[in-house]
């Protein structure tokens, strides 16, 4: 232990922390940094005030649009109190409306009542976390996938063909419609990986393009007498069989499918795939570094090509959790823009599934949420994306939120985000 | 012009680079900086020329102090840098490159290449560099390159020039020109400070030698000095300059290659008709300056190139026509030559580079499922086996300096059994000491009974391992020489001559100088 | 002992290359001849295809082309089928297939397919000019969107938002322009929220160093959220005051604007219409040819080596991103001062993607995208003219085709384009 | 910024419920809304829907709610919250909300609902509101042949869905009888009846495809055009107003509403409008469910309910001739007569 000559001699009772073999340039970590500063420090506490701060921001919108602030502040300065008043009134309600229709509604009279926006979270977080799972398992291998829209429709259309058309028994036809699902979301992902892997056309340009594309071949589809519903001419297919559904988790009384579990588990599978796998190994080393991957004899075509088909196979499970889970039937708002949504929350999660999850959850919260205040309030429910967009601006750029509430860093500066720079490199 | 640092310190984060330097560049004098790997000379000529912002200290010239904003400030104080890795756009052209920040326009902003193209001409003319401002960065040769750097110090009339490692990739003769060129611009009043870690280079020219260690100017040194001597002042003890290594025990020749061609997707031939084999227990080394088909020679006996034709076969089976992975598995062992884009990667654990190309086998997997617990205990070893400088298994590998991401994919590509070792620039950028031990494990690989590839533009690396030196040319071999071959023979074969032409050409020079 | 082993040496004659045989050119021929061949040759609907080129209202007067559908889908037939059996004699020889090939085949192909489609309609009859005019006015938009992304993305800086920019502005110009009545205020107030959006983005990327993409992708949301949340808080509520703004008229250069087919494009259009053109060659010419491009460029490509002869790579960027702002504010005002009449929600309906789409396809040159932009624009306008004429065709496939035409173009002819080398990566300097 | 504060203004008062706001004499009686993804400033039978019940709140003093839905999955939690938020009558707007209405109808016997061009639910708390728009359309149909000069007519939609192709096939049929009763050849670009099938916008935002494809129909001889794509006829509008500056001649027929009346600018060229009068239809639902009789039997506009018509010519009364007016007015009779049939495959089935 000799190395370090030139460090005082109180640090040496404190070797232990110092790892063998660093050399001299090894930073140590502060001594006696409070815990308190530590957590106000933290990246954990930059998301909670990315939060608030967007929150705020949201909520200078709400006022500025209510009626009773504006017809208050023409008169404000002879009588400010009013203005305030009422700014904290219109607030307040749309805040407390967003948060009893997302997590407790705490004037309920049930249980059942008071849970019930917790559910509809989770609810609406399936698609959300399914779709982000595909594009940030893209993302970790260097692709840019825009298109778990047309993924998630085209799952969609496969799981409901089989849910409606065919007549298989208990438990077989859900399975079948399920991996229906994901093999239509796989086919749609995987034209742009094979297009990408053997002719280099840019994935970007190619899911965009597979968007439109999907939309228009499902209402095709859905004026076909195969999809359209029976006696009627309306872009509408009939309800998937009973047995085709998702079952719901607590009864008829909430919308909360089994989907949901089958989203965590696609967490833990992409989390494992990405992280334990081999096959995720090939693919970070994509994603990292295509040309050391070569020469480490990976397959770097084969690698965009696996990652796409199953990036669209997440994306189809999502169209699952929709026309299985929620919706039921087949109609061309299947898709809602969840797989628009599904970009941010991938990116809020940092490409990593469980961030992914986690960014599922609050945005499924504030979206629970904006229903609920739209309906309660009559606040356009637009404000929710104003909110989300601020969110991840703010999570994204950490020095920013610090430098408004003046704390300190507890890491080095200049950490790239997450996506890998091939990404950016890409568009 | 007299320039004078005065007490600089750069410090990155808590980390030195620079610590109190004091150094004083004369006009008309080679002043050269000597120092290890990660000594601090570039970090200096960084902050010198305005890059980097001194954390303390001053910059004079003549005696005023200067405050240099970015590089535009240092220029139009008269200063020009050629830096270490090349500050050249790839796809402009020569003349675009040496125009940017400088340009010459018309009304509107419109460029006039037109006087830039003239002055370039009439630099080349003067200097001999034979370079034509109309071609595109990326198509020249680094020695090419090289000189648009000086041309771009030079158009900008400056007064003070750094060279950074110039010569790193030069070829013997090139690097001689270079010489003579410093040595005209010397003449002419230009302060010139050269950093080079060829002690050979560095005696020939300097006026005054300083040498850093560790960020701090240790002392300095006299040109006339022996090499060992500079050694030991820049690294703070004695250096073995050469390797022992006995006789090679030479067994069968199980690597052979025949008729090797390879095609750029222009047409152009990459390598033309290459044959030779290696022998159990043999170094064969390979010259050439970059750019004349080693890399390609390296890269198709690894299945990476396309258009390949001939045969390379090893233990008598073809590898051309099997993919990277299947030539991997046969025994071979790789080590790009830039280790950064193809070596490692940058983002993942050295944990995980340390097993890059084996990570699908047991023990590192069972099936698709990865073993990270086998994964950090290999690491851990490979680690201490070959003194990787690293805060730990999981620190990324682009947090390593060069230096130790070398030693990680030699650690990778050494520790399995091999039935061939290629290995491309292998000590490239790693600093003495480790050096030796990385010459060390090569040669133990070739007595272990491994047919060993070098591929180097380090003439001192190529005469200090191999046992026997093939050259390219184009694309060509143009001969096979013993190890031993004087380097002079060596600097005009890899400039095209054949071993014969070479042999009674430097016969002459030989007498010439003598 | 002589530099000349270095310098280039143009003699590299025949010696130093060989043949490489490339069978993707011959092939694509070959697959795009034979669909020729069973779709516009066998499977002509023996009809004649009318292209009427002046439709009497202009000065000039031009009788309309009357083409056979069996004639020209033979003969297209034979010049595309020709051209690959050339291509394979080329490629078994190790030569490159020569550069007229390309652009004659392509115009083979689309002649063979446009009298083809039109004589197969149940009104095998159109008129060309307006056809041609319709896909410039779609292109347009998506065009002020491209450049955005071209002046960004050539400094290195992604923008995916072109999307929001574009939106932001139609938003800014219709609530101004309603407001003040002048167009003028209008488009001034579409760069001003153009520009902002811009300024988001410049400052997270370059100062907060935020994934580039991330910011990108979240204003676009961001400004869908605002614009359709000031739309039904403020618009919706007086839409006469806040959301009728006025009308750029056309201008109509008299003699001019009727030659035929040119006529209308380059002379008959609103001064935002004149404007892109002006965009286009004016964005193209100081990229390529001023004191200003090349700096861009570099910084797009090398952004340290910029920094070492004294660039200022980050504001350098910065203003690129503000100046791509202007550029997407015009294209946005042309959605409200232009197209239609009003604002509405999310009313840029993905242009913003096709306009991102067009500028990779486009190979990152304005005037590759102009070009890349109004190949969408065409396919998009045939589509309409198409079923306006009657076509067996369902709807919903014609409305696919713009998207599957780029689709095929971009994996078909283009394959790999280059991006700028550090777009995408922040410079951080010490 | 600096009026004065009003006088004594008791805290409390000042603040009306959120969303609603209570008149004079609030009956005891909460109508709802609920739209489809269109939104309620659709300028189309969102927006028409939600008039309706606003001019109830007007007349009758109910208290009202209403929920946007921006997607498919919306529909399901604003319905509930409708419910839960103690509504008595809750509309829904849109076949696409079927669905949900009938699942939350069942569960909710006790409360009432409606659904506006939707006649799919059978359930006693549940009326269907629908309309024979072809019916009006054929009028117009007829009446765009008749003032055609070019011989030629045009209509395209916003995306191929039964409410939209309901109006093409009424406008086609009535110019095909118009062609049979005068022997000419009136055309008409844009929908083919046999194939149902034609041109659509793809979309109800992009107003540019509305205007480019109005330009085209210009380009190829159609001088009456009937957009069938919410705002995006706005498109058309725009292209009507260049074209007759240009010195062309091209007429619009609006739809939905009395164009005439709702546009705010080019309705000197609004020839006539189809109009589906949804905001009485809902008005009159709510006030027969304030009056305490609500039915579930459906609701279906006609001729002859008044519940679609063609609207007065207004700039035009004076071009159209007599004769026309005359054939429109008898052509109107036979229609609700039954002796002149009007039948699309979208035409509202009874069940
Ligand atoms: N992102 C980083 N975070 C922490 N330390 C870093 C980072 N990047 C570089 N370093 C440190 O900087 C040094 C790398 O610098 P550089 O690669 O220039 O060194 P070098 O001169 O090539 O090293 P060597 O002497 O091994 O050849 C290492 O000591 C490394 O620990
Ligand atoms: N950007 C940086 N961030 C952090 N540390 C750095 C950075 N650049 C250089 N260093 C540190 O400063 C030390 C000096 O680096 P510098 O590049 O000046 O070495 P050098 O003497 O030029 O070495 P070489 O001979 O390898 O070129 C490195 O070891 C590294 O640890
Ligand atoms: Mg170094
Ligand atoms: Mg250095």
């Amino acid at each position: 232990m000799s190395t370090t000559p030139d460090l005082p001699p109180a640090e040496h009772t404190d070797i232990l922390v110092t790892p063998p073999l660093v050399p001299e340039l090894h930073r140590h970590p502060e001594p006696g940094e409070p815990l308190l500063k530590r957590i106000i420090n933290s990246n954990g506490m930059v998301s909670v005030l990315a939060i608030l701060l967007s929150l705020l921001v949201g909520a200078i919108l709400i006022a500025f649009t209510d009626e009773r602030v504006t017809s208050t502040a023409s008169y404000f300065f002879s009588r400010p109190s009013d203005m305030l008043n009422a700014v904290w009134i219109s607030v307040s309600e749309a805040y407390i409306a967003l948060f009893q229709s997302s997590i407790i509604n705490t004037s309920a009279e049930s249980i059942s009542d008071a849970i019930y926006p917790l559910t509809e979270t989770l609810t609406i977080a399936t698609p959300l976390v399914l779709a982000g799972l595909g594009v940030a398992l893209a993302f970790r291998v260097g692709l840019f996938n825009i298109g778990a829209q047309g993924q998630i429709i085209l799952g969609a259309t496969f799981a409901g063909w089989v849910g409606f058309n065919l007549d298989l028994p208990v438990g077989i036809h859900l399975v079948v419609a399920v991996v229906a699902g994901i093999v239509g979301g796989a086919l749609w992902g995987g034209i742009a990986g094979f297009l990408k892997a053997r002719r280099g056309a840019h994935e970007v340009i190619v899911t965009i393009m597979l968007n439109y594309i999907a939309v228009y071949l499902l209402l095709y589809l859905l004026s076909t007498p195969t999809f359209q519903r029976e006696g009627s001419n309306n872009p509408l297919s009939d309800p998937v069989a009973e047995f085709a559904a998702y079952p719901l988790i607590f009864g008829p009384a909430f919308r909360l499918h089994y989907g949901f579990l089958v989203a965590l588990a696609a967490v833990a599978f992409t989390w494992w795939l990405l992280n334990r796998s081999t096959t995720g190994f090939e693919m970070r080393a994509v994603g990292a570094n295509p040309v050391a991957a070569k020469t480490a004899g990976i397959n770097v075509g084969r690698a965009y090509l696996l990652a796409m088909l199953i990036a669209g196979g997440l994306a189809g499970l999502a169209g699952t959790a929709q026309i299985l889970g929620t919706e039921r039937s087949l109609s061309g708002g299947i898709a809602a823009s969840f797989g628009f949504d599904a970009i941010t929350v991938a990116l809020l999660g940092r490409s990593n599934p469980i961030g992914t999850l986690f960014a599922g959850l609050l945005f499924g919260a504030l979206r629970a949420g904006g229903v609920g205040m739209q309906a309660n309030t009559g606040i356009p429910i637009d404000i929710v994306l104003v909110v989300q967009s601020f969110i991840v601006l703010f999570i994204a750029a950490p020095p920013l939120v610090r430098s408004i509430f003046r704390i300190g860093t507890s890491k080095p500066k200049n950490k790239k985000a997450a996506a890998p720079a091939a990404t950016g490199g890409a568009a | 012009m007299k320039l004078e640092l005065r007490g600089i310190t750069k410090r990155f984060g808590n980390f030195t680079a620079n610590d109190h330097i004091d150094v004083i560049v004369e006009s008309g004098q080679v002043h050269s900086l000597l120092g290890e790997n990660g000594a601090g000379k570039s970090t200096l000529m960084n902050v010198l020329f305005g890059l980097y912002e001194a954390t303390e200290g001053q910059i004079l010239i003549d005696d005023k102090p200067v405050k240099f904003n970015g590089p535009g400030d240092a220029m139009a104080a008269g200063i020009g840098m050629v830096h270490q890795h090349f500050m050249l756009v790839p796809v402009f052209t020569v003349a675009e490159n040496v125009a940017l920040g400088n340009e010459d326009a018309g009304a509107a902003g419109i460029l006039d290449l037109e006087k830039t193209r003239a002055r370039i001409r009439e630099i080349s003319d003067r200097y001999g560099f034979g370079v034509d401002p109309d071609a595109i960065i990326e198509d020249l040769p680094v020695g090419v390159q090289q000189r648009v750097e000086i041309i771009k110090a030079l158009v900008r009339n400056a007064k003070v020039l750094i060279l950074d490692e110039p010569t790193a990739v030069l070829t013997p003769q090139e690097t001689d020109e270079l010489l003579n060129i410093m040595r005209q611009l010397r003449d002419s009043g230009t302060a010139v400070v050269f950093i080079s870690h060829k002690l050979r280079e560095v005696k020939a020219i300097s006026d005054t030698i300083t040498v850093i260690r560790r960020g701090k100017v240790v002392g300095k040194a006299d040109p006339a000095a022996s090499a060992s001597e500079l050694a030991a002042l820049m690294v703070g003890r004695s250096v073995s300059l050469s390797l022992n290594k006995d006789k090679p025990k030479l067994g069968e020749e199980t690597f052979k290659i025949t008729d090797l061609s390879v095609l750029a997707s222009s047409g152009q031939l990459l390598l033309d008709s290459v044959s030779f084999g290696i022998s159990e227990g043999e170094i064969l080394a390979v010259a050439g300056v970059q750019g004349n088909g080693q890399t390609e020679l390296t890269e198709s006996i690894m299945g990476l190139m396309d258009h390949v034709s001939g045969s390379i076969k090893l233990g008598g089976k073809e590898l051309i026509g099997r993919t990277v992975k299947q030539i991997i598995n046969s025994g071979v062992g790789f080590v790009p030559e830039d280790r950064s884009t193809d070596g490692v990667i940058g983002t993942f654990t050295v944990a995980e580079n340390l097993v890059l190309n084996q990570y699908d086998k047991a023990p590192y997997a069972r099936g698709m499922n990865m073993k990270p617990a086998v994964m950090l205990k290999n690491a851990l070893k490979k680690i201490t086996e070959f003194d990787v400088r690293t805060q730990g298994p999981d620190a990324e590998a682009g947090t390593l300096s060069g230096g130790n991401q070398q030693k990680v994919v030699m650690a990778r590509e050494l520790s399995r059994p091999l039935k061939l070792f290629i290995a491309s620039q292998p000590t490239r950028g790693v600093d003495v000491g480790s050096i030796e031990f990385l010459h060390r494990r090569i040669v133990a690989e070739r007595d272990s009974g491994t047919p060993v590839l070098i591929v180097s533009t380090e003439l001192d690396e190529v005469v200090e391992l191999a046992d026997r030196i093939a050259v390219l040319y184009k694309g060509k071999l143009v001969g096979i020489v013993p190890g031993d071959t004087p380097r002079d023979i060596l600097g005009l074969m890899m400039a095209g001559a054949s071993n014969e032409e070479a042999e009674s050409q430097s016969g002459t020079e030989g007498k010439e100088r003598a | 002992m002589s530099h000349a082993t270095i310098a280039r040496t143009p003699e590299a004659a025949p010696a130093n290359t060989a043949v490489i045989r490339s069978w993707a050119a011959p092939i694509t021929y070959l697959v795009l001849g034979l669909v020729a061949l069973v779709g516009f040759a066998l499977g002509s609907p023996h009809a004649d295809a009318r292209f009427r080129i002046t439709d009497g209202s202009q000065r000039i007067s031009v009788p309309d082309l009357v083409l056979g559908t069996t004639f020209v889908g033979w003969a297209g037939t034979v010049v595309m089928l020709g051209i690959a059996a050339y291509a394979f004699v080329l490629a078994r020889a190790g030569r490159k297939p020569a550069r007229w090939m390309m652009p004659v085949f392509a115009a083979a192909f689309v002649i063979s397919f446009l009298v083809w489609a039109i004589g197969s309609a149940d009104t095998p009859n159109v008129y060309l000019s307006g056809l041609i005019a319709g896909s410039f006015t779609l292109a347009t938009p998506l065009i002020f969107g491209s450049l955005s992304g071209v002046l960004c993305e050539r400094a290195g800086v992604v923008n995916i938002a072109i999307e929001g920019q574009l939106l932001a502005g139609a938003f800014c110009a219709a609530l101004v322009g309603s407001m003040t009545g002048s167009l003028f205020a209008g488009v001034l107030a579409a760069v001003v929220g153009s520009v902002l959006v811009s300024m988001v983005l410049a400052v997270f990327a370059i100062k907060y160093l935020v994934n580039q993409v991330i910011v990108g992708v979240v204003l676009n949301v961001l400004v869908a959220g605002l614009t359709s949340f000031f739309f039904s808080t403020v618009m919706v509520e007086d839409p006469e005051k806040y959301n009728s703004p006025p009308a750029f008229s056309v201008i109509h250069i008299p003699f001019l604007a009727d030659i035929p087919i040119f006529g209308p494009i380059f002379f008959n259009q609103t001064i935002l219409g004149y404007a892109m053109y002006l965009a286009v060659f004016v964005v193209w010419y100081a990229l390529f040819k001023t004191r200003w491009g090349l700096r861009v460029r570099a910084v797009g490509e090398h952004p340290k080596a910029a920094d070492t002869v004294g660039i200022k790579v980050n504001s350098l960027r910065f203003w690129n991103v503000v100046l791509a702002g202007v550029v997407a504010g015009i294209g946005g005002a042309f959605f409200t001062l232009v197209t239609s009449s009003s604002f509405n929600k999310e009313m840029t309906a993905g242009q913003g993607f096709i306009a991102l789409a067009a500028l990779i396809f486009g190979r990152w040159n304005p005037i590759g995208a102009f070009f890349a932009a109004l190949l969408f624009g065409f396919t998009l306008n045939l589509s309409y003219v198409l079923t306006i004429l009657g076509t067996p065709v369902p709807s919903q496939f014609m409305q696919m085709l713009p998207y599957a035409v780029t689709i095929f173009a971009v994996a078909g002819l283009v394959g790999k384009s280059k991006a700028p080398a550090a777009v995408g990566e922040p410079y951080v300097k010490e | 910024a600096c009026g004065a504060a009003p006088e004594a203004s008791p805290s409390g008062s000042a603040a009306p419920s959120a969303g609603g706001s209570t008149a004079a004499g609030a009956a005891d009686f909460t109508g709802c809304i609920v739209s489809d993804s269109g939104g309620f400033d659709d300028r189309s039978f969102n927006q028409s829907s939600y008039e309706g019940l606003l001019q109830a709140q007007k007349d009758l003093g109910i208290e009202v709610k209403k929920a946007e839905s921006k997607a498919a999955t919306d529909f399901a939690p604003n319905l509930n919250s409708m419910v839960k938020g103690g509504c008595d009558l809750t509309i829904t707007v849109g076949f696409l909300l079927s669905d949900e209405t009938k699942k939350v109808a069942a569960a909710n016997p006790e409360k009432h609902f409606a659904i506006v061009d939707d006649n799919a639910i059978d359930a006693k708390n549940v009326k269907p509101i629908i309309y024979d728009t072809a019916q009006a359309a054929f009028l117009a149909g007829y009446l765009a042949a008749g003032m055609s000069e070019t011989g030629k007519v045009a209509t395209y939609g916003g995306m191929n869905i039964p409410t939209v192709s309901i109006f093409m096939d009424g406008y086609a049929d009535g110019v095909a009888y118009y062609n049979e009763k005068k022997s000419k050849n009136v055309e008409v670009l844009g929908w083919d009846v046999a194939e149902q099938n034609g041109t659509f916008t793809g979309d109800f935002e992009n107003q540019g495809a509305g205007k480019n494809t109005t330009l085209t129909f210009a380009n190829e001889g159609a001088d009456v055009i009937m957009p069938v794509a919410g705002p995006v006829g706005l498109g058309t509008m725009d292209a009507v107003k260049e074209l007759n500056a240009g010195g062309k001649d091209v007429k619009v027929i609006w739809v939905d509403a009395d164009g005439f009346e709702s546009l705010a600018s080019g309705n000197e060229f609004i020839l006539s409008s189809v109009i589906k009068e949804m905001g009485k239809s809902v008005e009159d639902v709510v006030t027969s469910d304030v009056e305490g009789k609500f039915d579930s039997t459906p609701y279906v506009g006609t001729l002859e309910n008044g519940g679609v018509s063609l609207a007065p010519f207004h700039d035009f009364d004076s071009k159209v001739s007599a004769e026309l007016k005359g054939e429109l007015d008898q052509l109107k009779a036979d229609i609700v007569s039954g002796a002149v049939k009007v039948e699309s495959p979208s035409s509202p089935k009874s069940n």
